[in-house]
């Protein structure tokens, strides 16, 4: 990599772990995740449900509650070291520089309280502000999400508005303390495609206008493909492959990417089988030696069954955490 | 609102008819005359039979029963058998000083409750949880009567610091209001405490915390007012349990209330003061219930009207 | 149909799809059951554990009071044995008819226990029904249950016991009546509650669009999952049970003698609180530890039981 | 008038407790109207006066003493008494008091409308059963000498009509206020009128009544400021109240069982004021239930029950195990009739004798709200378990116990009576006479000796009354063993240190006109 | 088939092979709403006809809350219209009852979206298979059934060793297969599946949309298919019918409706579904403007007039009616002009 862009770097995850020490054992959700987030990009993490996509999310902001913890790694924000940074620190970050959006829009505001007061505690929580200002920079960010009527809707309840107008309420909450990274973990997964293409379309401008960083949560491969620009795959608990947008779907490296992209339902002008992966998601309590993918593989090699491969370098930034790729470029 | 009140009030008159009725019918199917308990034993029995028809006890159930409501909507709740007097001036005297006892214990129980339960919430599963449930559950496993009189024994006889019995003086409230507010506080805290954990793994508190806000805002800020909901309509359950415990409260602590009257009413086979007691108990708990339908639309807003 | 699918071929021409063993065999181990939820709140919370020691200890004296009482509950010494003192042969010394106040106390466990899990037993069932039959059935049924419910909730609950003990009479046959009188109503708003709910869930649809039939909808499909809720339920109303009797007692309508309960040692002895302390003190005290027991081991429950609260 | 209006302007005046004598009371009362009443005559004693008081002459002995009646003369054949009542006494609201006075309130007791309970106490006066069965509407035998003599005539001589006419229930109203109050009366404190030392002050229910010192008593006024009742319903509270000096008296009927920590106690030696209780306790039996229907059986039981330990253990023996019906201190009690022995073996021999060698079951029932009475009967089941018979303790609240026994259906019970007045006849007529024993569950067969009991009554000599008294005693109790007497007992009081010269009324009561007398609080 | 049907004029072709015929469909919710409120009236489905004809694959997409479970729930009787009829096999089942409507359920089954809330959390995969077996008394013998739920699990591919478990004691796939082996039991002839592959991870989705496809072609099952997922939709689908708000707006086959749209709601449909390759990227996509109106207060006229930017006069005043062209049903005043485009 080259120096300028290590520069670029907002966010950068070193072997993160984070395990959740239940009464039936160890669940290492995130298992040694290594990740980039650089400036004024939009990274993608896609991955099956419960392969560590939210966790990894919440550590970052080590929003992650008992009896989870985060065992070793490192994440620094812009060179700042935020494991085993003190509560306040974080609580400083929250929301300021890095704010989060979740998959449901619905639960995820307070009922309780008018959405103009939840948004104005994300200010008025960092910023000396008065409250008149605060109130004003709400309604701005409100017409800046595309709220309409965004006075009216300051002292709207939540179940007053429909899931895409909250959705932009959370993303608004977000923004409106500009913040240089925005974690969204799903936030168009409970939403109608014609909303979620409104939301997409928003968040990308949301990039452009306030050069915010984006990393993106899904688990919808197209999605990534409409916004993303670099594209991180995880499966239980480890990245997978990582790749720029188009190499991962033009060269995809990974036999699980493979299978993924695969399995969506294409117009096909014959109905033919879908591909599909065998079997499923393994347990995190109960991993497979070697490649945790190997059982679940069409390509799985003795080796597999024995070792656990690490992330080999395909080229152009591509890694891939596959045998196949031990001596770099195409599969062997 | 006003017509939402009305419209309640107008609901809750089925109610108290019910219970006018279920008393109606129970207490006349008891052993023993309330005539002849009335009247002495010296009377002649043509002279009980002629008082019976004069009080309309000869009629049908059915047509006494009707009898009465009519009465009991002109306010005239009849006369007390033993007492002699109108039931609605006893209730009248008496009802002030339940209400002070209700509302005083309602406040003690609150106080002790919901601290507690917050603290629990917020240590969930560790010693100061359990020590904070313990302290507020003890006043439900202890016989109010018992509590009572190991408070006047300490209190009031050993140090001194506060009169036996009376109802006068605020400080006389203070251990009644206790005893009884202590024994229904372990439900509010427990309460409290599991819908503090609930709403904690709510989605909007890890909105709230992504925000940078401070634990105890998220707690005191976020949660509470959402977890405060059931407890509220809690509330209204606790005005019938509180009423009860004030039977027993009101007779360890010489309080003339609504529980006496209740007490010797029942033991006595007044029925006339027993029905007025227990229409203006039951008129307490639906007011109790109604304030907490309020509160509770004052609190969510998912109710309250747009 | 039959002969259109020849099974195994079928099978084997799917296997690839079909989810390899050791997958199944390794989610199997994670059971979720009733049981093992509470096992595990069990060895997490050690004071609903020490609880439940507590009750099984008292439930065990009680059924084996004639073994486990040191004397005779009854026999009396008034000569030589009036208000003694704790000793060692009294641990709990004697009342003022020179009775084991030990003994009684062990004897007394029985009706308060009973007590605790009759009329419980009793209204619970009975609430469960009307709140079954008022949730799932609905309109009418559900209007005039639920309006009995309410005139029941109206009611001042331990006047209600009052007045149904003093109309009965003492005893306590009608101390089981009286409280499930008060008692039915509340299950049957919760259950009612949790039936609405449930007749809402998409099983109980898939069993309707079958054509199953209500009754067994109700009794396969509905009340199964209630159980939790009830079992939580169960453990709190037992110690309400309780405290009533000991209430009832008081006001002279609780346990009839020779059958002695808490309640009732309570209240003979709490006039001799100021010189012989003990024989108010034990009932007392035994009636503190078995109600904070049960609503400790209730809350315990609620907690392993409630998804919500669940880690 | 004016007095009511005035009255009621004082009500929110705040009374001083200085010099006021502070009791305590476990249940509040139906009513002051002593006519109305047969349980509670404290408020009716102090603030009426009667024609005669009876006066304690010494412990357990009464004399009648002129009351409002200044003399009175019999006639030789017992049947017409000329009462002379004083002059110039008014009643509490200003009004005079006369002969008018007396006739109303004797006929308003008699009167079937009036509801009352104590006619008893005035029935022998010539035409009152005519009054009682509505069939005239004035007395016969009561004339208006003029205003201030009173004739009475009696239906047949009755020794005891002076007592009678001493007990509470017949005070003394003023006519006019009394009719205006109808049914207030006895009940409001302002319409409450008599001629007493007291005047009723106040009265708020289930928490005080109050009554002041009459200024004008005839008498005198007395030396208290006042009399206050607490009602406190829990006796263990009312003692505390007592201990930490909230209260001027504790009765120990109350809690008997505290007797014995409070008569040991240093504190309270020179504050304890012990009476006599001319008054008994029993147990009864109901000779329609079998097996009690066979004298061999009641006389097993009156044997098998060890009286003297329930009276020392429950009572700290503080009283006398009977064996008759009349206490000491009743005119006509007979300290040489036979003992009633404590002999098991006796008691099993008659009851195999009379066909149950290995007992019977049997059910005691009690009202539900007397913990005394319980262990009472449980020293009894266990004694009696002793000669083989099961008892079981069956409790009912007191309405459904007085409603079942006035159908003479209740079964074995214990209970106690004391004195009305100074004469057996408030004992033996009471429990014996024909119908009286029905409806007190006795059901005593022996119909020769319940009318004799009634016979008794016109007895003139009073000797030969006695005498006749005597051997209805011993007949009933020992020969047909119709009860089983236990003890009577002692009365017994603590006061507060300020309070002085308490008294026991001659009968053991608490409610007692000695209220006036003597009694003082010096702070 | 039956009279019913055959008397019905016109559409000749359909009446043949036509399973399920639904006919002017309304469904109106009463619900309490507020505080103060009275009660208010929820549109979920407004005059919906369209049929089904046997062995075919009718999908029905739209957004969420425009209705389609709940036209899925009136077709099986599990709600009763509130105006309209719903014909299966030419039998309205408005005026079945009793024993004949329970015949008429053996034919008629549903997959749901939720495999959490679907299965019975207290009842092992044997009773919840077999409970419409025992209901309908197919077999005589405990042994019997069992063997045929043995049977339907190997059909679904669960293997018949877990037929104790309890349904928390599998995976979404797996839980979604043990809904499908129910639905399976009676050998129906119509399954409503209301978003069967929603709730699941593609590669899972995978599975359950190639088992669906398989039990088709070999039990000639005729399918309800509601999604949202087009992707899906034009995956196994026959046919398309598009609604909005309780209305359709749109029937017709699945290659015509995807390749080219007429009403102008399919159009944003189709357009906002994200295409899983970078290289169809837009930057300018055509936007749907705006939120979905309440089905409490549904516009006048076209419903979706107040989105649409082909609105014109008539769009708010008049409701289209459904009308062929081009070999589908459109419900658009201006589908002709909007053709073209
Ligand atoms: N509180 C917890 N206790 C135990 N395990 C947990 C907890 N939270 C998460 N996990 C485990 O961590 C793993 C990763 O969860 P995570 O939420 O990150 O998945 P995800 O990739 O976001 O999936 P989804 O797409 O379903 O959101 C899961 O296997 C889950 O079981
Ligand atoms: N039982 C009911 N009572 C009241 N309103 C209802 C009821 N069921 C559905 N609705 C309303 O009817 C409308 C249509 O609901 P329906 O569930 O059919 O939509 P849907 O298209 O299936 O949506 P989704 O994609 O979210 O499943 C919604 O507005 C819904 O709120
Ligand atoms: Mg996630
Ligand atoms: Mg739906």
């Amino acid at each position: 990599m080259s120096e300028q862009q290590n520069n670029a770097e907002l966010l950068k995850i070193t072997d993160l772990k984070t395990h959740f020490f239940t009464h039936k054992g160890v669940v290492p959700a995130v298992d040694g995740v290594t990740l980039e987030i650089p400036k004024r990009q939009i990274v993608g993490v896609v991955g099956e449900s419960g392969c560590g996509k939210s966790v990894t999310a919440m550590s970052i902001l080590q929003l992650i509650s008992r009896p989870g913890r985060i065992v070793s790694g490192s994440i620094r924000l812009d060179g700042k070291e935020l494991v085993g940074a003190g509560i306040d620190e974080i609580r400083e970050l929250r929301g300021n520089k890095i704010s989060v959006i979740f998959q449901e829009p619905m639960t995820s505001l307070n009922p309780v309280y008018t959405v103009g007061r939840q948004v104005s505690e994300a200010i008025t929580t960092h910023q000396q502000v008065s409250k008149q200002e605060a109130k004003q920079r709400v309604i701005d960010i409100f017409k800046a999400v595309g709220i309409p009527e965004a006075e009216k809707r300051f002292k709207a309840y939540p179940h007053q508005l429909s899931g895409g107008l909250r959705q932009r309420v959370m993303i608004g909450m977000a923004m409106v303390c500009r913040p240089q990274l925005l974690i969204a973990d799903e936030p168009t997964t409970a939403l109608d495609v014609t909303i979620e293409a409104q939301i997409l379309h928003l968040m990308k401008q949301l990039e452009s206008d306030f050069g915010t960083s984006i990393m993106l949560i899904t688990h919808n491969l197209g999605v990534v493909a409409e916004v993303c620009d670099y594209v991180y795959v995880m499966y239980a608990g480890k990245i997978m492959e990582q790749a720029n947008i188009f190499d991962l779907f033009d060269h995809t490296g990974h036999p699980y990417t493979k299978g993924l992209l695969q399995s969506i339902p294409k117009p096909m002008a014959e109905k033919q089988r879908l591909y599909n992966i065998k079997g499923m998601v393994p347990n995190l309590l109960r991993l497979p030696k070697g490649c945790r993918f190997c059982p679940r593989c069409e390509f799985a090699m003795q080796e597999c069954h024995e070792h656990e491969p690490e992330l080999y370098d395909a080229g152009n930034q591509h890694l891939v955490r596959c045998f196949l790729y031990k001596n770099g470029g195409e599969p062997a | 609102m006003a017509k939402y009140i009305i419209k309640r009030v107008l609901i809750s008159i089925p109610v108290l008819i019910g219970v006018v009725f279920v008393i109606f019918f129970m207490l006349n199917v008891v052993p023993g005359d309330p005539v002849t308990l009335m009247m002495g034993e010296h009377i002649k029995p043509d002279l009980i039979e002629a008082f019976r028809e004069r009080m309309g006890l000869d009629d049908p159930f059915i047509v006494q029963f009707f009898n009465y409501l009519k009465n009991a909507l002109q306010g005239d709740f009849g006369m007390s058998y033993k007492l002699k007097r109108e039931v609605s001036d006893l209730i009248f005297q008496a009802f002030p000083q339940t209400v002070k006892l209700t509302l005083s214990a309602a406040m003690v129980a609150w106080l002790i409750g919901i601290p507690s339960g917050i603290i629990a919430a917020v240590k969930q599963n560790t010693l100061i949880d359990r020590g904070f449930m313990t302290f507020s559950l003890m006043g439900v496993s202890m016989p109010v009567f018992w509590a009572g009189l190991l408070m006047q024994y300490v209190f009031a006889y050993k140090l001194g610091w506060l009169p036996v019995t009376g109802y006068k003086t605020w400080q006389s409230f203070i251990m009644p209001s206790i005893v009884l507010g202590w024994s229904s506080a372990g439900t509010i805290a427990r309460l409290t405490r599991s819908n503090l954990l609930e709403i904690m793994k709510n989605d909007f508190i890890r909105t709230a915390r992504a925000k940078g806000l401070r634990e105890t805002t998220v707690v005191v800020g976020h949660a509470l007012k959402n977890a405060m909901l059931p407890v509220v309509t809690m509330m209204a359950i606790q005005v019938s349990s509180l009423l009860g415990g004030a039977v027993m409260t009101e007779s360890i602590f010489g309080i003339p209330g609504l529980g006496r009257v209740a007490v010797s009413a029942i033991g006595d086979r007044d029925m006339p003061l027993l029905q007025g007691t227990i229409i203006f108990t039951t008129m307490l708990i639906i007011a109790g219930n109604l304030i907490a339908d309020l509160m509770y639309s004052v609190l969510d807003p998912r109710i309250r009207c747009e | 149909m039959q002969e259109a699918l020849n099974v195994a071929d079928y099978v084997d021409e799917q296997k690839f799809f079909c989810p390899q063993e050791e997958d199944i065999e390794a989610e199997l181990l994670d059971d979720d059951s009733i049981w093992s939820s509470l096992k595990g709140m069990l060895k997490k919370n050690k004071l609903a554990a020490v609880s439940l020691a507590i009750i099984i200890i008292v439930i065990f004296m009680a059924v084996f009071a004639p073994w486990v009482a040191p004397y005779d509950p009854n026999f009396q010494d008034v000569e030589n044995l009036r208000f003694a003192a704790p000793s060692v042969q009294h641990w709990l010394g004697c009342d003022e008819l020179g009775r084991d106040v030990f003994s009684r106390l062990i004897f007394g466990s029985r009706v308060s226990l009973v007590i605790g899990l009759v009329p419980t037993i009793i209204a619970m069932t009975i609430g469960t029904v009307m709140g079954l039959m008022a949730g799932f059935l609905g309109k009418r049924v559900d209007f005039v249950i639920m309006r009995f419910a309410d005139i029941v909730l109206a009611f001042p609950s331990l006047l209600l016991a009052m007045v149904v003990m003093y109309t009965l009479g003492a005893s306590l046959i009608n101390i089981f009546i009286a409280l499930s009188i008060v008692k039915w109503a509340g299950t049957a708003r919760i259950v009612r509650a949790q039936t609405l709910s449930l007749k809402e869930k998409e099983f109980v649809e898939a069993a309707r669009s079958v054509g199953v039939k209500k009754w067994t909808i109700m009794t396969r499909h509905i009340l199964p999952n209630c159980i939790p809720n009830l079992i939580v339920l169960f453990s709190l109303n037992i110690p309400d049970s309780i405290m009533s009797e000991s209430s009832l007692s008081f006001l002279g309508i609780g346990a009839v003698p020779p059958s002695t309960s808490w309640g009732l040692m309570v209240y003979r002895g709490k006039q001799y609180l100021f010189n012989y302390p003990w024989l108010a003190l034990a009932p007392g005290v035994a009636i503190l530890i078995v109600v904070l027991a049960f609503n400790f081991l209730g809350d315990g429950v609620r907690d392993a039981l409630d998804p919500y609260l669940k880690d | 008038g004016s007095e009511t209006a005035s009255a009621e302007g004082n009500k929110d005046e705040k009374i001083s407790y200085d010099n006021i004598m502070r009791l305590g009371e476990v249940t509040e009362v139906d009513t002051c109207d002593g006519q109305m009443t047969t349980e509670y005559y404290d408020i009716p004693f102090m603030i009426f006066d009667r024609l005669v008081e009876a006066t304690s002459v010494a412990e357990g002995k009464s004399d009648i003493i002129p009351g409002l009646a200044k003399s009175w003369e019999i006639s030789p054949d017992g049947m017409v008494y000329t009462f002379k009542l004083q002059e110039g006494v008014k009643f509490h609201n200003g009004k005079d008091f006369t002969a008018e006075d007396v006739k109303y309130t004797f006929e308003r007791m008699l009167l079937p409308e009036t509801g009352a309970k104590n006619q008893d106490f005035i029935s022998p006066i010539k035409g009152s059963q005519a009054m009682m069965d509505g069939t005239a509407k004035e007395l016969e035998g009561l004339e208006i000498v003029d205003d201030y003599t009173v004739k009475m005539t009696l239906e047949a001589p009755f020794g005891a009509f002076l007592a009678s006419l001493a007990t509470p229930g017949v005070g003394i109203y003023d006519k006019e206020t009394t009719m205006e109050a109808g049914t207030d009366f006895g009940l409001v404190a302002e319409k409450t009128v008599g001629t007493g030392p007291y005047y009723f002050k106040s009265w708020v229910l289930n928490d005080e009544k109050i009554i002041l010192k009459n200024e004008n008593y005839w008498r005198g006024a007395p030396a208290l400021d006042g009399i206050s009742w607490k009602t406190v319903a829990d006796a263990d509270t009312m003692r505390m109240m007592f201990e930490s000096g909230e209260l001027d008296v504790f009765d120990c009927d109350y809690a008997p069982t505290q007797i014995g920590y409070f008569m040991s106690n240093e504190k309270y030696k020179d504050n304890t004021v012990v009476g006599n209780r001319v008054g008994i306790y029993y147990y009864t039996f109901n000779q329609n239930i079998e097996p009690f229907g066979d004298v061999r059986v009641r006389k097993a039981l009156q044997m098998a029950i060890d009286r003297q330990s329930i009276l020392d253990n429950l009572f700290d023996g503080r009283g006398e195990v009977l064996s008759g019906i009349m206490p000491p201190g009743l005119v006509g009690y007979n300290p040489n009739l036979p003992e009633i022995k404590y002999d098991l073996e006796a008691a099993k021999a008659l009851l195999a004798e009379a066909g149950y060698p290995d007992g019977f079951e049997m059910t005691i029932t009690q009202s539900t709200d007397s913990p005394d009475t319980l262990s009472r009967n449980e020293m009894v089941q266990a004694q009696l378990a002793k000669i083989g018979v099961k008892v079981t303790i069956e409790q009912v609240d007191e309405a459904t116990w007085y409603a079942v026994r006035a159908d003479g259906l209740l079964p074995m019970y214990t209970t106690s009576w004391s004195a009305d007045f100074n004469d057996p006849d408030n004992f033996l007529y009471t429990f014996f006479a024909p119908g009286n024993t029905n409806k007190r569950s006795f059901n005593f067969k022996n119909e020769e000796l319940s009318n004799r009991v009634v016979a008794a009554r016109a007895i003139t000599d009073n000797d030969a009354r006695m005498a006749e008294y005597q051997a209805l005693e011993k007949a009933i109790i020992q020969d047909e063993a119709a009860w089983i007497p236990l003890f009577c007992k002692q009365h017994i009081f603590i006061t507060s240190d300020r309070l002085k010269g308490f008294k026991v009324s001659w009968n053991g009561w608490t409610s007692t006109w000695h209220y006036y007398e003597g009694l003082h609080i010096e702070n | 088939m039956t009279q019913a049907v055959l008397e019905k004029n016109g559409e000749v072709q359909a009446v043949k092979g036509d399973l399920l015929e639904v006919d002017h469909v309304v469904k109106e919710f009463k619900v309490a709403a507020g505080f103060r409120k009275s009660a208010a009236v929820v549109h979920a489905v407004s005059d919906v006809s369209f049929t089904i004809k046997e062995g075919e694959t009718l999908a029905m997409v739209g957004e969420s809350g425009c209705g389609k479970s709940t036209m899925g729930r009136l077709i099986l009787k599990l709600l009763e219209p509130t105006e309209g009829a719903i014909r299966f096999e030419g039998q309205d089942l408005d005026k079945l009852t009793g024993e004949a409507m329970r015949h008429i359920r053996k034919k008629m089954q549903i997959i749901f979206q939720d495999p959490y809330a679907s299965l019975n959390p207290r009842m092992t995969v044997f009773q919840i298979i077999a409970e419409p077996l025992v209901t309908h008394n197919m077999f005589a013998t405990k042994q019997e059934t069992e063997d045929r739920v043995r049977e339907l699990l190997k059909i679904v591919g669960i293997r018949p060793e877990f037929i104790n478990r309890y349904p928390h004691q599998f995976s979404g796939g797996q839980r979604q297969r043990i809904g499908i082996a129910r639905a399976l039991a009676l050998n129906p002839k119509l399954v409503v599946c209301d978003e069967p592959v929603s709730a699941l991870d593609v590669s899972i989705q995978a599975q359950i949309l190639n088992l669906l496809h398989d039990l088709q072609k070999d039990m000639k099952l005729t399918y309800l298919f509601i999604s949202h997922d087009l992707g899906v939709v034009r995956y196994i689908s026959d046919r398309v019918c598009v609604m909005f708000l309780g209305k359709l707006c749109e029937i017709g086959n699945t290659e015509d409706i995807f390749k080219n749209p007429i009403h102008p709601y399919t159009k944003f449909l189709l357009a906002a579904v994200p295409k899983p390759d970078p290289h169809l990227r837009r930057e300018n996509k055509s936007l749907l403007i705006g939120e979905m109106p309440s089905p409490v207060n549904p516009p006048g006229g076209c419903r979706f007039h107040t989105r649409c930017p082909y609105m014109t006069e008539r769009c708010s005043s008049e409701e289209p009616q459904m009308r062929e062209l081009q070999g589908r049903m459109v419900a658009c005043h201006n589908a002709e002009n909007l053709r073209i485009q």
